[in-house]
């Protein structure tokens, strides 16, 4: 039997906590897709550091400009009140807390709100941290999304990050296919259970102390 | 759908508190954003700190803000010039008090505080008074002076046309500090001459995009603080 | 009457000697000088520093200068990408140094030597290894490190329109750091889609004002990298 | 007999040594008559802080618009070629070396290229600033322009500032209605003597060493 949420519902979860009029910032993987899961009567402006403000869905192949990209080099569209700017105020909008929310996909994330997803640390590999630092640094809330283990079962929300750094204590809540988990000042609190997860099994796959939901015995 | 229309001046003031950090756009009377100003006259607020690069002319806008009593400091490059009269008086009978900043300076605390940057190193100042007590440091063989980011609780701002999310363009000069201003602000209000439909603005000729404002009014006939000035006006 | 129009990339590249410090507009294929490039390649300037967001793709462009083996050391943020293979290869031959930037420090050093500001404070890299020997202190609560301004000697720059004084736009997200990059270069030499009268760029859209261009050269049907790359193409 | 530069001459006399194509920013007084005089085969941009490149001269009572001024409040016209742009912008291109020359007034200006032009220090007085010491530190040459004198006859060319100075070693060059005099390592060196005008009389009336020409016995 299937349990917990795929990709989408995932996504959707997420897009269920962003409140409307929102400036959010999607990362690469899951967290694009939360734009297709916009809760009725909510809207929200999304944000490519590339420099858009407005960015909408992707082309038709007739709609389709080369000089309309996205931060992950994908080409988008830009929605009726769209802005282009210049890199250094693009950076301004993150770096001073102009947007609300960040979704990022993650390699590690920590029970005191670290978060590490630029760099596994191996020392043959090219490093490249793109703007990682500074959206974690920058912007208001930033909500991770994850498998909650990795391919082999290793977990991937842990007490401490191994992995090089992006940012420290700057994670407020992870998505993962089993939970929705809150960062506190007491670490890991359960928000909510996917269908079909039980509280032992997240807490088993968990790589640190997990606490029930708030109100909870 | 996000819509940051405000349906009058007064509404678009009424929050701002006693004791608030006010940046106004302007420089002298171009862009000064006179409709808004008049509405926190009419709302009261005191004990303002009141960042603008001058400090208003004549008996309306800026200058009537202050001649009201509501203003307890201002931050600013020119504080005097031939038809500034109210502040000089304030500030010679110890009613007004004064952090005068080089302009270029201003404006760079001020985008460095919406860019989210505290501090920065600039040659400005360097050698003259204005630099005493402050941090210095060489670089590369030539001196530095610290300065530190400059944030308002409010901006006032006035531009030539405005879209229901926030987006603006301005007049020629009159554009001077407002787009930093809406950056450094946690709450930004502007009077706009021209409120359009959403899309209307072309996104490669934006100035301030939508994320730097939070509220929008229409003010499609707004006096202009030179004419008021040669018909003697005063307000209120 | 002031015009920097040049004839040709070939002469626009002319002079850019060996050991040169040079900024490369563009973010991925959008806004690569892709002309500007090649002719580079083709007037040999060895040794040199390039700064761009990336490390360009396939084998056209910024990757074919590399894979030319023209370029000592890339300052970059995000030096890998699913096309770039060139300078994954020759950073693991010990053939190429990197200096690897986060992106906003990127923009922000760019526009910080633009603006003659030798140092800022910024909140990103603060507890992670890219802050490793870097100054860091607190301000308000909060620990920022020091960042350094970021010069170049030339500024290869793609624009959309350009007028014979300098003055420039850009298409959409093609415009990403190239702004920025015209103000940091002591000498900026731009590609520009179309060429047009003095007067006929309405002054409130120029992007770029003419004070940071040095050369123009029209290039009015540019090669763009995802095609060139889908047909296989490199150059030479 | 009258000797000496009146202000147009002495205007005029600077406009000479402005190479063509250089970006000028013009001063309040005599510096702002530079832009009649510009000789034949040349072109200046003109910069105002406040916004503007690409300044032109003073509208007709048709043209003037309400929102098209400079520095120093008045209404100006803007050339075709002219650019807009904000304070940040504007003061990027001043601090940032990208302006060819400055010409200003001045209350004091010293053989060691200190200048004193924002106040005299009284106590009473009103202090502005305004944008003069971002001009002076960042602009590559800063050409001064004053009458040697004061009303009251005293040296405006002094060996050190009394007023409080605007930057320190900035000057390059200084125009009075009697002479064009250098900031040189060794103070002032004399250029150019106005018609009429004797080296013993300007250096009477200069408070500093005065150098003859370099090349002069």
């Amino acid at each position: 039997m299937s349990t917990g949420w795929n990709r989408e519902q995932i996504a959707a979860r997420v897009a269920q906590d962003i409140p409307d009029g929102s400036y959010v910032n999607l990362g690469i993987g899951i967290p694009e897709l939360v734009a297709q899961f916009v809760p009725e009567g909510r809207e929200f402006i999304y944000h490519t550091e590339n420099g858009l403000l407005g960015m909408g869905p992707p082309p038709s192949d007739e709609e389709r400009d080369l000089d309309l990209m996205n931060a992950g080099k994908k080409y988008v569209t830009a929605m009726p009140g769209a802005a282009y700017f210049h890199h250094a105020d693009s950076f301004s909008m993150i770096r001073g807390g102009h947007l609300d929310v960040c979704v990022l996909g993650t390699l590690q994330v920590a029970a005191n709100g670290d978060i590490a997803n630029w760099s596994t640390g191996e020392l043959d590999a090219v490093p490249a941290v793109g703007g990682a630092m500074d959206l974690v640094q920058g912007v208001k809330q930033i909500f991770v999304v994850t498998q909650h283990t990795t391919k082999t079962g290793e977990p991937k929300l842990v007490e401490r990050c191994t992995y090089p750094l992006t940012g420290v204590g700057v994670v407020s809540r992870v998505y993962s296919d089993l939970a929705v988990i809150d960062i506190t000042p007491d670490g890991f609190q359960l928000v909510e259970l996917a269908p079909g997860v039980t509280f032992d099994e997240v807490k088993t796959k968990t790589g640190a102390t997990l606490r029930p939901p708030a109100g909870s015995n | 759908m996000i819509n940051k229309v405000c349906p009058t001046v007064a509404q678009a003031v009424a929050d701002i508190p006693d004791g608030a950090t006010v940046m106004v756009g302007g420089f002298g009377a171009s862009g000064s954003p006179i409709e808004l100003l008049h509405a926190l006259i009419d709302q009261g607020a005191k004990n303002l700190t009141v960042i603008n690069n001058n400090t208003g002319n004549g008996e309306v806008g800026l200058a009537a803000l202050i001649a009201n009593g509501q203003v307890s400091k201002m931050i600013c490059s020119f504080p005097r010039s031939s038809q500034s009269r109210v502040f000089p008086k304030f500030y010679k009978e110890g009613k007004i008090a004064l952090d005068l900043v080089p302009q270029g300076t201003l404006a760079e605390r001020i985008r460095a505080a919406g860019a989210g940057m505290p501090a920065f190193y600039t040659p400005t100042t360097v050698g003259t008074v204005l630099a005493e007590g402050k941090e210095q440091r060489e670089f590369e063989g030539r001196t530095y002076v610290l300065e530190r980011w400059l944030k308002a609780d409010y901006a006032l701002i006035k531009c030539e046309t405005a879209d229901p999310l926030g987006n603006l363009t301005y007049n020629k000069t009159a554009r001077n500090f407002s787009p930093l201003m809406c950056m450094a602000a946690t709450t930004t209000i502007v009077q706009t001459r021209r409120l359009v439909e959403r899309g209307e603005i072309n996104p490669e000729h934006v100035v301030t995009p939508g994320i730097f404002v939070d509220r929008v009014v229409e003010v499609s006939e707004p006096v202009h603080e030179d004419i008021l000035i040669a018909e003697g006006r005063r307000y209120p």
